[in-house]
């Protein structure tokens, strides 16, 4: 079974490099945003992964907030690109 | 006036945060048994009103909150300061964890106890602490 | 609204009677309410078709499941396969939805299905613009997306 | 047995989680704009995080680890898409570019440069008029910022 | 005795109270208290004369054996009668001096205080309390010869003469600490009469240097003499006390009161008497260059102080006879000289001797009483002056030395005689001469004459009668300082003998000189830019330089860059620390690299995120990478068992970024101003840093001394805190207080944030000043750096990133994108690299 | 594991300092927030690092089975992200607001108080 | 129980927490904040009295024995400065009421202060080095607040530097608890002490030594990490410049007492070796820093860095005199300078300015100001009898028993030079004449207003404290001297927090 998980751990993890850099490259400040959002929502994935993996459901909990709060940062990236910041910054 | 958010995050922020509040008390409550406590919860508590400011602006925002931040950390600290003096009366060290076994009609037990008060203290400070900067911060900016 | 409030009250009734605060205890509390109030709905008009909104819902989760793991195979395979079959483009989709809250709920379900993305509602409310990413043929996506609003209207309304 | 058969349905829920993330990862490099990487993202990233969830509720079996996983479904199913829509919109409006093979845009012309009012194309004369004249109701973007 | 001191002190308290009622009155009320104490100690005359010593003892801090008991001997009673007498006078003459000066309230009080420490200076047995009133004084001095404060010569002249005097005392107070270290007891009583060999001890040379330094700053000695004739910016009566009769003598005092334990060494007999001649010579010398009478009275002293140096060189028991005698002498008859010259200066208007001339027949009085201080000064018989002089050739004869100090002393004799005579008979003789009107001048009042005219006679008194001074007073003085009864007598007429000869031969050249001496004097103006050189030059080389050396710290060290000084601090951890772990460990450790492929990636992407933040041209990007960062911070907590810190990473790092993104909506984009150099330094200088950390990371990883505490805590975390989150029992119970205390950081933080935004001087004018905030003026900008609105920003940044890519051909989106709300999508250049061909849309 | 975290955990620290070499005091803040991170992730590997075995007691016993991760440098940790929070907050409207009154963002020009 | 050992830190996060409730009743928080600093010194004693009683007063918190929770121990060292801190509570408080502005008690200067207060008692009385971490920050975030308080374009440059020094200074500091957790694997000081006693790697624990060093140095200003004291100290409102001028730096001193006399005292042939060196630059620099400088509170400023290196010399000599040269130090200047930076807020009152060359005219107007001016302007001198005296004939007597020459020579020629800079101020903002064109309305004022006689009364105070050690310092001197004691045989200390047995 462990073969699965790190299998799951590992398509996982590629995924975040790959998200990481979109979030290098950009070109543009909404690109990144949205890189830093899916790669926010790969931790919360993550923490289910791992919380199978070690058979303990308190990590649950950080996948919980991880899904309520991350959010928030592409919200203030948008409020800010709104009010008029530059989009190539 | 300008208008902060769009219709979208309206609707999703009057039906987040007070979702986010709920979970930002149940993560207060159980904190001493499962990840959580004061700390998080009050995070939680500040992001969901900052979900709210940036969606509805500062004014809603006060107005939602109806306390001044600044009465929240004065509260929190306060709440969090009481949690030192019960041992004295016992004539045992400051902080000392006093508790108080509560029998609620219907034969459950609930364990009031200073930590607990004092996590209240930590969530109120915290909320009011990140939410007095938030406002200012965007009140400034709205100007 | 209304209805699930009254379904939670007679839950907690339930929990409070039996004195068990167990998980499976306040499930059982639920669907109590919900047969209880089944029966009374017909009496109450603020109460009126409650109980007809759960197989609906049901209906339109599996309904979305569908969708979501079928279009999102497709994107996948867009995404995957070196050249892009994709014609992507902003399209204005007339909306029924009408209170924020329903027009909030199709333009997030509408992004949660592959292959489109509500960008935005006009100031007016009547049109939402969507990203779509498959506009080969655009009529065929307007209809289905018109579905997908009848369906997310018929749970709330 | 049903243990064998349960962990291999929890395998194969973990394995498709991680590949629909993979799907997501791979489309918001690959993909051409903002626009259609958004797509992947929202949908495939919401889907890897649903199926990974389903996963824990097998795993665990416990009541409450459930109802915290699907907390957490639900949470994401909400909140993805209005963080795509805020960045989307955003995006949009201040001129992310967008891809050459773009086939329409029915949003570009309803978007008045002066005022910044989002139309709908349906509005009668009066309200386009009213709307001209409405001067309490800023725009939505700053125009230009404070000397 | 103590209370002697402490009644002068209380004194000094009492006038400014006093004085709102009597004014300058105040003066002759106050002269009373040291006229008292004369009598007072007086009293004590014959039985000190006896040879018995008065002791009273008093604790003070006796932890560090600093005690209050102070002694009366021969030595210490000539100097308390001295400082009481003169001190009586003194007061009396500055009432009269002073009177209407608005100040001279403040004058008293500093006088009298000056007169308490003087007094328990030479009362005290006690090395600290010595050094404490020896401070005293110095200061007191400094208020006294800066009295005229609003002048700026005056101030400096202050200021040098405290530098000086406070730079040896502080030289003394390292000897003070030496020789009680090496007797064991900071009692002079005890020192002197310890058994302990203090000249044998190897610190002997050192402590001697540093306690003759004291003494030479303070007693004016060459090189140090300089700062005594420019006290003379002070009031009269200040010179007359201070720099005559009290103060200046205060090193001499020292050395005398030393000498028993301190002298007779080589060190000490070749230092003393060399620099005590030069100083003689150098004061006559510089004398009569002077035309000024206070110039001319202070640098005779200067030659005073010198011969009394050389006596306490010489150090046989005929020097100690002339030691006291001419201390004596001295003091009755300078102190009473510049009483004089005060009242010529405050008379005539000037007291510039060139400018002065046939004043007697206005001041007969003044006129006689300079006349007879002055044949005191020349040591001509019958006074006083006369029998210390004939003494000090008879000490000089005695002892053998290099002929070299004979004929300084002899030519320093010439010259004093001339000096006498200047200033006996330029003012007052030939015709008139002075800037005040002849009607004009005339006695002043008995206030001013009091003094001169007792100490004339006393003068007079002493010389005629010099066996009963000697007996009652100098001869008690004098065995206090050699340290046993000296043998010897004073008296007027010792014979015909070669001192005799020797004064007659310089009292005769002394007056040739002074009849040549306006001609001396511009002839010896070819020695100016040698006298120029001298040691003064030094003085204020050294303050140019502590002032340049400071500037030059300044400009290099505290140089208003926070990147130095960044820079400096990690330079300085870097250098510290690991110049530790090299010098002071044996780098060992174990390598233990088993992990997983998706740990792997977690620690990647928080290195790569952190370099992208460090590299981005972007601002927001850098903040994006440092959500990235936060994220994957999040993820190592939660790979690594910390559900609680990942949780709060993840709120923390999602506040954190907006926080950021709201704060740099106002700030302008980065921009690159250093240079590739600069930035490889600085890039160095991390690196260097962050090798270091990873070395200690990794020594205290492989290197576990001890099982940690939280065994318990985690044990008990359940039956005793009722808790079974570990982590959270900690935060509000084990360590309750530490979260107490963050959660106050977070609320001042907070607070201070809120006050930063809402508070500022255009909010509430007024409120800096009130609350003494500094307030600058506006900053001048260059127009060039202003930056009015973000489409500036955004315009400023685009210009630079297009120069900082020209050239190049990675072509960006960073386009000159004048509008980016345009309708007009279509005429956007190309900026992606899959944008090359764009098609119409539809 | 430990090992690669030293390197990690330096290298933050390293870009942490170049950061704050910078001129730009936005750049500072930037320095300041990696400052904390690196330090925080310093304790937390110096104590030692176990994987999977949260600080927690289930339920129904009264010690964790098994070893558990050292939860008190969690503990430590969890204050001083806290602190680094409240103070990177301080500091980030700090220049926010020193670039307000002083237009310029070059600590270089930071320097009227201080020659 | 011993609650006076948690009593000075209770009492000021209380005072600071009601401040806050109480944020929009500005006479409320000024009351708040007499009776709260007066509360502080009282509690100060009693624990004073304690210590003389018993030695160490000690005190579990939360019940957890040591070395579990955090444990409050208070030695003499300890007591004496919180006592200090009391006496400086009380001399800003009553400052305070006539030179904050009602803006400022707005935007939280009271509870700001008292938290200040809070972190500066915290430090001292904390046996826990994480502890230590977690008050030093208290410290430093309202003494950031503060020091901003106003928002003035000087108060934010200054603050830019003042901010990052310090924050690169906790992360070190930070680091340092890390790693040495990781060696140890506690936290209590008196436990670490045990532990790295009987530890066999010595060098290891002299590489955490150096950085503890360097991390409370930057805290302490020493040199060559003093920068960012001297841009900042003088920009903020007069009363908070005073407050941080007394106590702030002390902190740091006091932590470099604690550990390097507790925790790493097994190779002082080094440590104390390499504090020395601190200690000749710091007094050197710091006052040829000041000898280049024409503002008041910037002379003191940099008059703090060069004192600061008289206390940390007593340290690094470490011999019993020296301690108690460098406690007694810390004793006298702890309230002189803290009494200057009042003072230079009268003349600024009077003057509207702290540049010296627009004051003057003092001594003529204010003959009395002049007198406080000189009783600790003379006492930073280490003029006698003033209390700077014994601290300096301390320390150089300590330096000359230990054959030190180059450093008491350095200390000897510092003292001059301290003189030189005071005998400056005096010159030109007492003796000159009033340069022309400054506005003296204020000074030449005849009526003494009631504000100004409420800044004098702190003034007052202290300046008899000065006046009172220098007549009578052998209290003062047993005091340091029992402290020194203490200091020198840490098992007694060690014995009290881990209850002798263990
Ligand atoms: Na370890
Ligand atoms: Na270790």
């Amino acid at each position: 079974m462990e073969i699965i998980y790190l299998i799951a751990f590992g398509l996982l993890s590629i995924s975040m490099l790959l998200i990481f850099i979109r979030l290098l490259i950009g070109p543009t400040l909404p690109d990144r945003v949205v890189a830093l959002e899916l790669l926010a929502t790969v931790v919360v994935a993550m923490a289910g992964t791992y919380a199978i993996f070690t058979d303990r459901s308190s990590f649950i909990d950080v996948a919980i907030v991880g899904a309520l709060t991350a959010f928030l940062a592409a919200i203030g990236f948008a409020r800010f690109l709104e009010r008029g910041g530059p989009r190539d910054d | 006036m300008m208008k902060p958010g769009t219709l979208i995050l309206h609707a999703a922020a009057r039906f987040l945060v007070p979702l986010q509040l709920l979970f930002s008390v149940f993560l207060l409550l159980r904190g001493h048994n499962e990840p959580g406590g004061g700390f998080i919860a009050g995070l939680v508590a500040a992001g969901a009103f900052t979900l709210y400011l940036f969606t509805f602006g500062a004014a809603v925002t006060r107005d939602l909150m109806r306390v001044d931040p600044r009465n929240l950390i004065g509260v929190g600290l306060f709440i969090g300061m009481i949690s030192v003096f019960p041992a004295v009366l016992q004539g045992e060290p400051f902080l000392t964890a006093q508790w108080w076994p509560v029998m609620l009609p219907g034969g459950t037990e609930i364990k009031l106890s200073t930590p607990l008060i004092f996590d209240i203290g930590v969530y109120l400070t915290v909320f009011g602490s990140v939410m007095l900067m938030m406002i200012a911060l965007t009140e400034a900016e709205e100007r | 609204m209304t209805g699930f409030m009254w379904n939670l009250l007679l839950a907690i009734t339930w929990v409070v009677l039996t004195g068990d605060v167990g998980g499976i205890n306040i499930l059982f509390g639920l669907l109590v309410g919900y047969a209880v109030l089944g029966i009374m709905q017909r009496q109450m008009p603020s109460l009126r078709g409650y109980t007809r909104r759960l197989p609906r819902l049901l209906r339109f989760l599996a309904f979305f499941a569908k969708e979501l793991v079928v279009a999102n195979l497709t994107v996948a395979f867009d995404i995957i396969t070196p050249v892009w079959h994709m014609k992507p483009g902003v399209i204005a989709m007339p909306l029924e939805a009408k209170t924020e809250l329903e027009i909030t709920m199709v333009a997030n379900i509408i992004s949660l299905t592959p292959g489109t993305l509500s960008l935005d509602v006009s100031d007016d409310r009547r049109v939402l613009f969507i990203h779509a990413m498959f506009l080969d043929n655009e009529q065929e996506l307007r209809d289905s997306l018109q579905d997908m609003e009848r369906r997310v209207l018929e749970i709330l309304r | 047995m049903i243990d064998t058969i349960v962990n291999w349905i929890i395998a194969l829920f973990m394995l498709t989680s991680g590949i629909f993330t993979l799907v997501a990862a791979i489309g918001i490099l690959r993909l051409p704009d903002l626009l259609t990487r958004m797509h992947a993202s929202t949908k495939a990233g919401a889907l890897g995080v649903a199926l990974m969830m389903i996963a824990v509720m097998l795993h665990f079996g416990d009541l409450v680890v459930m109802a915290k996983a699907l907390a957490v479904i639900m949470f994401i199913l909400i909140t993805a898409p209005v963080a795509a829509h805020a960045i989307g919109r955003a995006g949009y409006f201040v001129g992310v570019p967008i891809w050459v093979n773009t086939v329409k845009d029915e949003l570009f012309n309803r978007y008045d440069a002066d005022t910044h009012r989002l139309r709908s194309g349906l509005e009668t004369e009066e309200e386009l008029e009213a709307m001209k004249t409405a001067t309490k109701d800023k725009p939505r973007i700053r125009v230009t910022t404070k000397k | 005795m103590q209370l002697a001191v402490l009644v002068i002190y209380l004194a000094a308290l009492f006038t400014p109270w006093l004085f709102v009622r009597h004014q300058h009155r105040t003066a002759y009320l106050m002269a009373l208290v040291p006229a008292a104490l004369t009598v007072w100690f007086a009293m004590h005359i014959p039985e000190v004369a006896a040879g018995a010593t008065l002791v009273q003892e008093f604790q003070w801090v006796p932890g560090l054996d600093i005690s209050f008991t102070m002694v009366l001997d021969g030595l210490s009673l000539m100097f308390a009668l001295l400082i009481c007498g003169i001190g009586t006078f003194v007061v009396l003459y500055a009432g009269a001096y002073l009177k209407g000066n608005a100040a001279q309230n403040r004058f008293l009080v500093v006088l009298l205080a000056f007169m308490g420490s003087m007094l328990g200076l030479v009362l005290a047995d006690n090395l600290i309390t010595l050094f404490v009133f020896w401070e005293l004084t110095s200061i007191t001095s400094y208020l006294l010869i800066g009295f005229n404060h609003q002048s700026a010569e005056a101030r400096k002249a202050a200021l040098q003469g405290l530098i000086v005097t406070v730079a040896g005392g502080l030289a003394l107070l390292a000897g003070f600490a030496m020789l009680g270290m090496m007797a064991g007891s900071f009692s002079i009583q005890e020192i002197l009469s310890s058994s302990s060999a203090i000249n044998q001890h190897h610190l002997y040379s050192a402590m001697l240097i540093c306690v003759l330094l004291g003494a030479f700053t303070k007693s004016a000695q060459f090189p140090f003499h300089f700062w005594l004739p420019n006290a003379m910016a002070a009031p009269t009566p200040v010179s007359a006390y201070l720099h005559s009769a009290t103060m200046v003598k205060a090193g001499i005092y020292l050395l005398a009161r030393l000498q028993p334990e301190l002298g007779g060494t080589q060190l000490w007999i070749v230092v003393l008497t060399t620099f005590g001649a030069v100083t003689m010579l150098t004061g006559a010398f510089m004398a009569i260059r002077s035309t000024d009478l206070k110039k001319l009275l202070a640098y005779s002293t200067v030659m005073a102080l010198g011969t009394l140096t050389l006596l306490l060189g010489i150090g046989t028991e005929l020097a100690m006879l002339a030691f006291a005698a001419y201390l004596l002498a001295h003091s009755l008859y300078k102190g009473a000289l510049f009483m004089l010259a005060g009242i010529v200066d405050h008379e005539a208007g000037s007291r510039d001797v060139t400018e002065l001339g046939g004043l007697r027949k206005n001041l007969p009085l003044t006129a006689l009483l300079v006349g007879v201080a002055a044949l005191s000064l020349a040591g001509i018989p019958p006074l006083f002056g006369f029998v210390a002089k004939e003494l000090l050739l008879e000490s000089m004869l005695d002892g053998a030395f290099h002929s070299f100090i004979y004929v300084l002393v002899m030519v320093a004799s010439i010259f004093v005689v001339t000096v006498a005579s200047v200033i006996a008979l330029r003012p007052f003789f030939g015709a008139f001469k002075a800037p005040k009107e002849r009607e004009k001048i005339h006695e002043p009042p008995v206030a001013m004459l009091v003094g001169p005219v007792i100490l004339v006679i006393l003068s007079l008194f002493a010389g005629l009668m010099p066996a009963l001074a000697g007996g009652w007073i100098t001869q008690p003085a004098s065995n206090a300082v050699a340290g046993f009864t000296v043998e010897g007598y004073l008296a007027l007429w010792h014979g015909l003998n070669l001192p005799l000869l020797l004064s007659a031969i310089s009292i005769a050249a002394g007056l040739v000189l002074f009849k040549y001496w306006d001609a001396a004097r511009s002839k010896m103006k070819v020695l100016d830019p040698i006298v120029a050189r001298g040691p003064e030059r030094g003085y204020f080389w050294f303050m140019d330089a502590i002032v340049w050396v400071a500037e030059w710290q300044t400009r290099k060290l505290q140089n208003g860059s926070m990147r130095n000084y960044m820079r400096t601090i990690v330079l300085v951890f870097v250098g510290l620390t690991g110049y530790t772990l090299l010098t002071r460990y044996q780098l060992h450790w174990n390598w233990d690299v088993s992990l997983y492929f998706h740990e792997f990636i977690a620690v990647g992407i928080l290195v790569a995120a952190g370099g992208a933040a460090c590299l981005t041209h972007s601002r927001l990007g850098s903040v994006a990478a440092m959500g990235a960062v936060g994220f994957s911070v999040a993820l190592i907590f939660i790979l690594f068992s910390a559900p609680d810190l990942g949780i709060t990473q993840i709120l923390i790092e999602t506040l954190t970024v907006i926080l950021l993104v709201l704060v740099l909506f106002r700030l302008p984009s980065f921009s690159n101003i250093s240079t590739t150099r600069e930035r490889i330094r600085d890039a160095a200088v991390a690196l260097l840093a962050g090798v270091l950390i990873t070395f200690l990371i990794m020594i205290t990883i492989d290197v576990q001394l001890f099982e940690p505490i939280s065994g318990y805590m985690i044990e008990n975390s359940y039956p005793l805190a009722h808790g079974r989150n570990i982590v959270n029992v900690i935060l509000v119970d084990y360590r309750a207080l530490d979260t107490l205390g963050e959660i106050f950081v977070l609320a001042l933080a907070a607070m201070g944030v809120y006050a930063m935004i809402k508070f500022n001087p255009e909010t509430s004018p007024g409120a800096n000043h009130y609350a003494g905030t500094l307030i600058l003026p506006k900053k001048e900008l260059n127009e060039k750096d202003i930056v009015h609105s973000l489409e500036e920003i955004h315009q400023k940044m685009l210009e630079e990133q297009n120069i900082v890519t020209a050239g190049s051909d990675n072509d960006s989106d960073d386009e000159a994108d004048e509008d980016p709300y345009t309708t007009d999508r279509d005429e956007q250049n190309g900026d992606d690299q899959e944008s090359d061909n764009r098609e119409p849309r539809s | 594991m430990e090992p690669i975290m030293a390197i990690a955990v330096g290298l933050m620290y390293a870009a942490a300092i170049y950061m704050m070499l910078r001129r730009s005091i936005v750049k500072l803040v930037i320095g300041l927030m990696l400052l904390s991170n690196a330090a925080n992730l310093l304790i937390f590997t110096s104590a030692g690092m176990t994987r999977g075995a949260p600080p927690l007691i289930p339920e129904g016993s009264t010690i964790p089975d098994g070893i558990v991760a050292d939860p008190l440098p969690q503990a430590l940790i969890l204050t001083a992200i806290v602190i680094a929070f409240g103070v990177l907050a301080f500091a980030v409207v700090l220049i926010h607001r020193a670039y307000n009154i002083l237009r310029t963002d070059n600590l270089d020009q930071m320097k009227d108080t201080d020659t | 129980m011993s609650f006076e050992v948690g009593l000075p830190i209770v009492v000021p996060l209380l005072t600071g927490a009601l401040c806050v409730m109480f944020w929009r009743y500005n006479a409320i928080q000024r009351a708040l904040s007499l009776v709260g600093s007066l509360a502080i010194l009282a509690a100060s004693i009693w624990l004073l009295v304690s210590v003389l009683n018993e030695g160490h007063v000690v005190m579990h918190m939360g019940n957890w024995v040591a070395p579990f929770g955090i444990t409050l121990v208070a030695d003499m060292l300890s007591a004496i400065m919180v006592v200090l801190t009391g006496m400086m509570a009380v001399a800003i408080a009553i400052y305070s009421l006539a030179s904050a502005s009602p803006s400022h008690e707005r935007f939280g200067y009271y509870p700001l202060m008292h938290l200040l207060l809070a972190g500066v008692c915290g430090s001292f009385l904390t046996g826990d080095i994480f502890n230590l971490y977690v008050w030093f920050e208290v410290m430093l975030v309202a003494s950031f607040a503060l020091l901003i308080l106003g928002g003035e374009r000087a108060q934010m440059e200054g603050a830019v530097k003042y901010v990052t020094l310090n924050l690169v200074s906790s992360a070190i500091f930070l680091s340092a608890i890390g790693l040495l957790y990781g060696l140890v694997g506690t936290l209590n000081m008196a436990d670490i002490a045990v532990k790295l006693g009987s530890a066999e790697n010595p060098g290891l624990i002299d590489v955490i030594a150096v950085m503890f060093l360097i991390a409370f140095g930057i805290k302490a200003a020493a040199f060559p990490l003093f920068f960012w004291l001297p841009a900042s100290y003088h920009t903020g409102p007069v009363a908070v410049s005073a407050l941080f001028a007394g106590l702030l730096t002390k902190v740091g001193v006091y932590a470099l007492f604690r550990v390097f006399t507790l925790i790493f005292n097994q190779a002082p042939e080094f440590t104390h070796e390499l504090l020395l060196w601190v200690a000749a630059g710091t007094m050197l620099t710091g006052v040829l820093g000041a000898a280049a400088q024409f503002e008041f509170r910037r002379i003191l400023s940099f008059h703090i860095v060069s004192q600061i290196g008289y206390m940390i010399l007593g340290l690094a000599l470490f011999t019993p005199l020296a301690l108690i040269g460098g406690v007694f130090y810390i004793m006298h200047h702890i309230i002189v300078k803290t009494n200057l930076f009042l003072i230079s807020g009268i003349t600024h009152r009077l003057l509207g300015t702290y540049d010296l060359k627009k004051l003057g005219g003092m001594y003529k107007a204010r003959p009395f100001l002049s007198v406080l001016f000189l009783i600790p302007a003379l006492s930073l001198a280490g003029i006698p009898p003033l209390s700077g005296f014994f601290a300096k004939f301390i320390i150089i007597r300590a330096g000359v028993e230990a054959s030190a020459w180059v450093v008491t020579f350095i200390a000897l020629l510092v003292g001059l030079l301290t003189l030189y800079s005071m005998i400056k101020i005096w010159a030109e903002v007492f003796w000159k004449k009033l340069p022309k064109g400054v506005d003296d309305t204020a000074l030449t004022a005849g009526k003494t207003s009631g504000s100004l006689v409420v800044l004098y009364i702190p003034v007052v105070l202290l300046g008899a404290c000065t006046l009172f050690i220098g007549l009578h310092g052998q209290p003062i001197y047993e005091f340091a001297e029992y402290s020194a004691q203490q200091l020198l045989n840490p098992q007694g200390y060690i014995d009290a927090v881990l209850g002798g047995g263990q």
